[in-house]
């Protein structure tokens, strides 16, 4: 690890690649928001001419299995090393990463290998045993959130829309919320250091908004691997959570802007289950506050439908929002999927309650 | 010049002795008046001094040396009862009306230990084997070792702190200052000599204001194994063998805790010295709140009382240490000096 | 007609009164219980009524109690009341021989010297005479009543009652009642001579300025004062003259104070007169606690604005009950008062549990003060082995309170939780005796407990009887002893000679002025929630510093929250009686006890 | 609907703007001396009904410093009022006093609940 020079963390700005990435998928942000990461790759390929591959070969980081404990370290090496050789195969240097979790893990094994060369040898040795392959270390390791950050104002120019209410012309109060692996375990691998990280607020501004900085900002979103998939520690996750509500509340703001699959599902379904238990909303009336990944927005703000990014399966009902920026959308085709084909409504909808 | 001047000092304790010394250096006249038949006072008969384990006898042989090298007058076994001002000299007098006359005057009478017999619900004087920190010392002193009134080693020792002080039962609501770290280092003491004791100390707030009282209880707690219960005690019971059980309550677990010790060591606060309302009688001397004798400024001068001429050394101002006790004794002294040449008739 | 009309202002306003005390009367007693009714109509039919009758006549209206503590107010009372009565009764005869007939409307003798110019009828002289004395004799007490409320110290009061509006009111329409009357009165006899010794000279002083235009507005004014004060006496402290009547018959029938308000309560309530002697006894007052006394308790309780903050902030010594001239006891009504105040929140203890009791003779109960005072149990238990009686120490591990204070707090529901737990303990013991060293656990062991044969011995009694057994031998050390009377111990049990009795044994007993009945309170009486620890020190210094004008070497007291406060302070030496005693059995046997432990320790071998 | 019923989404967190402080400011102001409670522990040593039961006279005082209402109406029935813990206080605390106006608080409380 480099000596941490006494640098004002607020000025750092991390070293992002320009091109060629090899893309590395979360395991479950496509569960929730189906066409978060189609949206991301398009976004690269079409509208910003970038060459991202998204090989269909690679697998999991096993992070969740990780922080669960019941994946061991030496496994998680292993895999991550032959994600690397997959993209060396392919002659990639440069990685983005989908999810904040992994993008923990991966600089966390990058680190480990750094610093205890012992366990690079070993894991290059599992890795041969095992499949066969060889691999050489990414030059550089971003986040989707990191490439999204670097062309924000690419993404403005072409943009279609704005963050700003179209009635009242004011820009719309956006919350950031930073996944917590993305910069709390290493602060310098996030923008800006992990106290006042701009990867998210920058986006926001560039394309019109105004970020919201209420107290509990870098409160952790609830989802915690071991608060919420042990029942009997699920009410920790569900009153962290509560918590970021309650105090975000005042500020009356518009949306949630999140670069982790496991934050937008919390922030998102948590709303649902609190209105349930203690019949509160936090949009105002009976609307919630809708939590839109950044991918989500960008392609949103560039004119992607509504439905082809999938935001009909948010819990918390985005058309609000959507009439506040002006986007068209059609509601009948809310629930028609591919080919017309109807994917069948949730059993109940209109906002939360 | 000041030389022929004759100070009196009221007190043959530690503060006493120091001023005297400073004061005959000078080459002043000095009388120290003390009331029992050897000076030292209390030190006589404490065993070691806070945090060091420095010997009290050393203290006490260096103070006899300085005062009796620069030519101290000592009179022992008097008590001062009155002191009177008579154009511009002081008249000191004691029952026996022997009198002494000077044109200065220090009182250093010091501080009376709190009766602890005054905190009933704790049994002093009535089980054997609740003793004070004083007792203690003394048996420290005399026998080096401590025994149960049953001649038998004890297993376990309680310490208790803020006994008569910070008390309103009492009628002590300041901190004494110096009893939690006696406490700590008299636990030190009882673990060199019993080292397979179990030692509790129960206190309400550790104060362990000077330099490296804290080292000192990080290392009874590590090195001694003296363990700290935070929970007042209540009251004692005395068992049918003579062992004494404690109810208190464990604060930090805030449960109600009962513990049968041995021996129960009452750490005992400073009161003011009986004295002091005495000298209040007849002039103008004034007592605090407290009880402690009030100097004219707390913050520039602690050692001129109220009236002219008649100045405080010691802990008969408030509550100190043995070298807060001998330095405010030197400060005493040159307060006296510079009065003395102020207005040198 | 006209003359006749200066009798109705006094009509309506008797009208007005009497109404008034029907409907209160019938609802007072149509409220008590049916057995309380039963006693009532029993005792008008037995000799108590007689004997109500005399005490209507000694109280009601000669004030014999406060003259005996105070003449000069007994003869103002006596006064008022006696010479009033006198007035309306000889008035009565004077008009019956007037008219020489039994059946005279009443309100004549009322305006006699109005109507009745003449002075031709059966001994008018003697009459008339007698008539300006008693109206001389009322004068007399209204000029002193005027006089104590505002040089009070004249009449040996240190304070009298702070009265609002409505009792004011009262008080000056009552004082101008008879002062109008000798004013109507002497108009008339400047007019028709028919005054007396008084009227006349009052008549001719007035001289020919008089007319009967004048002496028509004169005895209108006497009329109106009349009619005014009846219509202000039902809520003032006046109500006091005929609720106390009933309050004797009532009292006499043997009726008790219940455990909760009914109207025996409102009859002492109204019975109240504010005469304020409860005051000059309270010691709060000299801690400076001047709106808790009894007096202005009953008038809270009557206008429905009692706070819990005067309610709870009283020693319940028992002093204001025993110079209550009016006999009120103020002390039970005060805790009815708590009683009801607390009522919602009497707890369950529903987590007592049945501990088994230790079979034995004796049982000994120290309870949760004698806790705090070891050196009693030390000497309780020594006195025990002396004894030699199989002696069960119930509460040395853990027990529940006896449930005396608790009452003093008002919640008596919840005590009879206690004392049940308790109860059933000390029947499991099928001990004898059962002995306590606290003079609170004592009342309530005594009154409370049903524990059926078992004897209730405080320790003072038991100690005695161990001595005349000689059991204990004691040796006078003729120290200087002053013995402290504990409320609950004196006024509450009336128990004085025991412990005195103990201590003569020990030491020279002295003498002090405030002792037994009038005894001081410690100030740490339990029956007080509300004072600060200030307060109660004033309270103990008062009470010290008279014990220590006798220089005493020791004050003996024999309750443990006495010997707790009075050891607070520093210049007196306090001991209960068990110490004093095993002190004083202890010195013969034992080398001369070293100066530095102030406690005497006992070599347990020697007693085995 | 599925059952959320298992989770309590409310925080342990002491939030120190809504507190009920109506049993504080109550005791407060009749009996002043409790603000200067250093929660010794004597009283809870000392006390009978703490020999009992796990009644804990302390944390009375620190409930109702922060305002555990349900908490302070479970427990307060416990006090035997026997006085001993005011006579241990070192702060010369009326701690009797306190208890008895907790009591009249939250019957005061109640009622007022029940009235429309």
């Amino acid at each position: 690890m480099e000596i941490k020079s006494k640098i004002k963390w607020s000025e750092y700005n991390k070293e992002i690649a320009e091109d060629h990435f090899f893309f590395l998928r979360s395991c479950i942000r496509q569960n929730f928001n189906p066409g978060a990461e189609k949206a991301f790759i398009s976004i690269l390929k079409n509208n910003l001419k970038k060459d991202i591959f998204d090989d269909a070969r690679h697998t999991t980081c096993t992070g969740i299995g990780y922080h669960t404990d019941i994946v061991p370290f030496e496994t998680m090496q292993t895999m991550i090393a032959r994600q690397f050789s997959l993209m060396t195969e392919k002659g990639y240097k440069n990685c983005a990463v989908s999810c904040i979790t992994s993008f923990g893990s991966y600089n966390e094994i990058l680190s480990t290998w750094k610093e205890f060369p012992e366990e690079l040898a070993k894991t290059r040795d599992y890795l041969k045993k095992a499949t066969g392959r060889e691999f050489e270390i990414p030059e550089n390791l971003s986040h989707g959130c990191d490439i999204i950050y670097k062309f924000r104002k690419e993404i403005a120019a072409q943009s279609n829309y704005k963050l700003i209410n179209i009635e009242t012309g004011e820009p719309l109060k956006i919350v950031d919320h930073i996944g917590c692996h993305y910069s709390k375990i290493f602060p310098e691998k996030g923008v800006g250091g992990f106290e006042y990280s701009k990867v998210l607020t920058e986006m926001i501004q560039a394309w019109g908004g105004q970020p919201v900085d209420y107290p509990e900002r870098r409160h952790c979103c609830g989802f915690g691997f071991r608060q919420y998939l042990v029942k009997s520690n699920r009410s920790y996750s569900i009153s962290n959570s509560r918590k970021k509500f309650e105090s975000m509340e005042p500020f009356k703001p518009d949306a949630i802007i999140t670069n982790c699959p496991g934050c937008n599902m919390f922030l998102d379904r948590w709303q649902y289950t609190l209105a349930q238990i203690e019949g509160k909303t936090y949009g105002g009336g009976t609307n919630g506050i809708p939590v839109f990944s950044y991918e989500e927005l960008a392609g949103l703000i560039l004119g992607y439908d509504p439905w082809k990014l999938g935001l009909q399966m948010h819990q918390v009902d985005v058309e609000p929002f959507l009439k506040k920026i002006g986007v068209r959308y059609d509601p009948e085709l809310k629930f028609v999927g591919i080919n017309g084909k109807y994917i069948n409504e949730p059993l109940f909808t209109g906002c939360l309650k | 010049m000041i030389k022929n001047k004759h100070v009196a000092i009221i007190g043959g304790g530690i503060a006493g002795m120091e001023a005297a010394a400073v004061l005959a250096k000078q080459g002043l006249k000095v009388t120290l008046i003390e009331k029992e038949a050897i000076t030292g006072g209390k030190l006589n008969d404490w065993h070691h001094l806070f945090p060091d384990f420095f010997s009290p006898k050393t203290v006490i042989d260096n103070l006899i040396a300085k005062t009796n090298h620069s030519g101290v007058n000592v009179v022992y076994n008097t008590e001062i009862s009155k002191i009177e001002k008579l154009n511009g000299r002081f008249e000191l007098s004691d029952e026996r009306d022997t009198k002494f006359y000077s044109d200065a005057v220090i009182i250093a009478s010091g501080f009376r230990l709190f009766d602890a017999t005054l905190k009933e619900e704790y049994g002093y004087g009535i089980f054997d084997n609740v003793i004070t920190s004083v007792d203690f010392e003394k048996l420290m002193k005399t026998e080096g070792k401590l025994l149960t009134a049953q001649k038998t080693e004890p297993k376990r020792i309680a310490i208790i702190h803020c006994v008569g002080s910070r008390d309103a039962k009492t009628g002590n609501t300041y901190c004494s200052k110096v009893c939690c770290i006696t406490g700590i280092k008299q636990a030190i003491e009882i673990n060199k000599i019993l080292p397979d004791s179990e030692i509790y100390c129960f206190y309400m707030d550790l104060r362990l204001y000077g330099l490296n009282f804290d080292s000192l209880y990080l290392h009874a707690q590590k090195q001694h194994k003296i363990q700290f219960i935070r929970g007042r005690l209540s009251e004692i019971a005395e068992r049918f063998d003579k062992s004494l059980q404690l109810k208190t309550e464990d604060t930090l677990q805030g449960r109600p805790l009962r513990i049968n010790v041995d021996t129960v060591i009452l750490l005992i606060g400073m009161e003011p010295g009986a004295s002091n309302n005495l000298f209040t009688k007849n002039n103008k001397v004034t007592i605090d709140e407290n009880g402690f004798m009030k100097p004219i400024n707390m913050h520039e001068n602690r050692n001129s009382s109220t009236h002219d001429g008649i100045f405080l050394a010691g802990t008969v101002i408030c509550p100190m240490a043995v070298n807060e006790s001998i330095e405010n004794a030197r400060a005493a002294a040159f307060e006296v000096i510079s009065y003395l040449e102020k207005n040198k008739l | 007609m006209i003359e006749k009309s200066i009798i109705i202002p006094f009509l309506i306003g008797l009208i007005y009164l009497s109404i008034i005390f029907i409907y209160r009367f019938t609802k007072w007693i149509r409220g008590l219980s049916k057995l309380d009714k039963l006693r009532l109509m029993q005792s008008l039919k037995s000799r108590r009524f007689m004997l109500s009758l005399k005490e209507i006549f000694m109280e009601g209206l000669l004030h014999h109690k406060i003259f005996l503590k105070n003449p000069i107010l007994g003869y103002m009372h006596m006064s008022l009341a006696f010479g009033w009565f006198l007035l309306i009764l000889i008035g009565h005869i004077e008009v019956m021989c007037a008219k020489n007939s039994i059946f005279v409307p009443f309100h004549l003798a009322i305006f006699f010297r109005y109507f009745e110019t003449t002075k031709n009828f059966a001994f008018s002289g003697v009459f008339s005479f007698l008539m300006d004395f008693l109206l001389l004799f009322v004068l007399s007490g209204v000029c002193m009543a005027m006089l104590k409320r505002f040089k009070k110290q004249m009449f040996g009061m240190k304070r009298t009652t702070r009265l609002k509006t409505g009792d004011r009111i009262a008080l000056i329409s009552l004082w101008l009642i008879f002062p109008l009357r000798l004013a109507a009165e002497s108009m008339s006899a400047n007019l028709h001579g028919n005054g007396s010794f008084l009227t006349s000279t009052f008549g001719n002083f007035i001289g020919n300025s008089g007319s009967e235009t004048a002496n028509f507005i004169f005895w209108m004014l006497y009329s109106f004062s009349l009619g005014f004060f009846f219509i202000a006496l039902p809520n003032s402290r006046y109500m006091h003259i005929f609720t106390e009547m009933l309050f004797i018959f009532v009292r006499n029938a043997g009726i008790k104070l219940k455990k909760h308000n009914n109207t025996f309560t409102d009859i002492q309530v109204y019975s109240c007169s504010r005469c304020g002697l409860c005051l000059d006894n309270c010691q709060l007052a000299t801690a400076g606690i001047n709106n808790t006394q009894s007096v202005y308790i009953l008038k809270n309780i009557r206008n429905k604005n009692l706070t819990d903050e005067q309610l709870f902030n009283c020693l319940l010594c028992g002093k204001c009950e025993v110079d209550c001239p009016v006999g009120i006891n103020t002390i039970d009504l005060r805790i009815t008062q708590r009683i009801e105040s607390t009522l919602q929140y009497n707890s369950s203890y529903s987590y007592l549990e049945d501990i088994p009791a230790q079979k034995a003779d004796v049982v000994y109960f120290a309870g949760c003060m004698t806790h705090l005072t070891p050196g009693i149990i030390s000497s309780m238990k020594k006195i025990f082995q002396m004894s030699g009686e199989n002696v069960w120490f119930m509460d040395e591990e853990k027990a529940p309170c006896c449930g005396r204070p608790l009452m003093q707090a008002g919640q008596y529901e919840a005590a009879s939780k206690l004392i049940f737990n308790n109860t059933k303990k000390l029947l499991g013991s099928n001990a004898k005796k059962l002995i306590v060293s606290c003079p609170i656990c004592y009342k309530v062991f005594k009154e409370d407990y049903e524990l059926g044969k078992m004897e209730i011995v405080f320790h003072a009694e038991y100690i005695l009887q161990l001595i005349k057994d000689n059991v204990i031998k004691v040796n006078n050390s003729n120290e200087r002893i002053i013995y402290h009377d504990p409320c609950e111990l004196g006024r509450t049990m009336n128990m004085y000679d025991e412990p005195r009795s103990v201590l003569q044994e020990t030491g020279k007993l002295i003498p002090v002025k405030n002792e037994k009945q009038t005894a001081w309170c410690c100030g740490g009486s339990l029956g007080n929630l509300k004072i600060s620890q200030e307060e109660r020190t004033i309270l103990r210094n008062q009470a010290v510093e008279d014990y220590l004008q006798y220089k005493p070497d020791i004050l003996a007291t024999a309750c443990p929250m006495c010997k707790k406060t009075f050891a607070r302070h520093r210049e007196i030496k306090v001991l209960d009686i068990s110490e004093i005693i095993t002190n004083s059995i202890s010195k013969p046997t034992e080398e001369k006890i070293t100066k530095q432990k102030t406690k005497n320790k006992i070599h347990e071998n020697e007693f085995v | 609907m599925n059952d959320f019923s298992y989770l309590k989404p409310a925080s342990r967190q002491i939030d120190f703007d809504k507190f009920d402080d109506r049993l504080l400011l109550y005791v407060l102001k009749y009996e002043l001396s409790f603000a200067t409670c250093i929660s010794c522990g004597g009283c809870t040593a000392t006390c009978s009904a703490g020999n009992l039961t796990n009644f804990n006279v302390r944390k009375i005082g620190l409930w109702l410093r922060r305002g555990e209402t349900e908490k302070l109406s479970e427990e307060i029935g416990k006090c035997m009022f026997c006085g001993k813990c005011t006579l241990i206080c070192p702060r010369d605390i009326n701690i009797r006093n306190v208890i008895l106006l907790i009591k009249k608080r939250i019957s005061m409380l109640k009622t007022e609940k029940e009235m429309p």
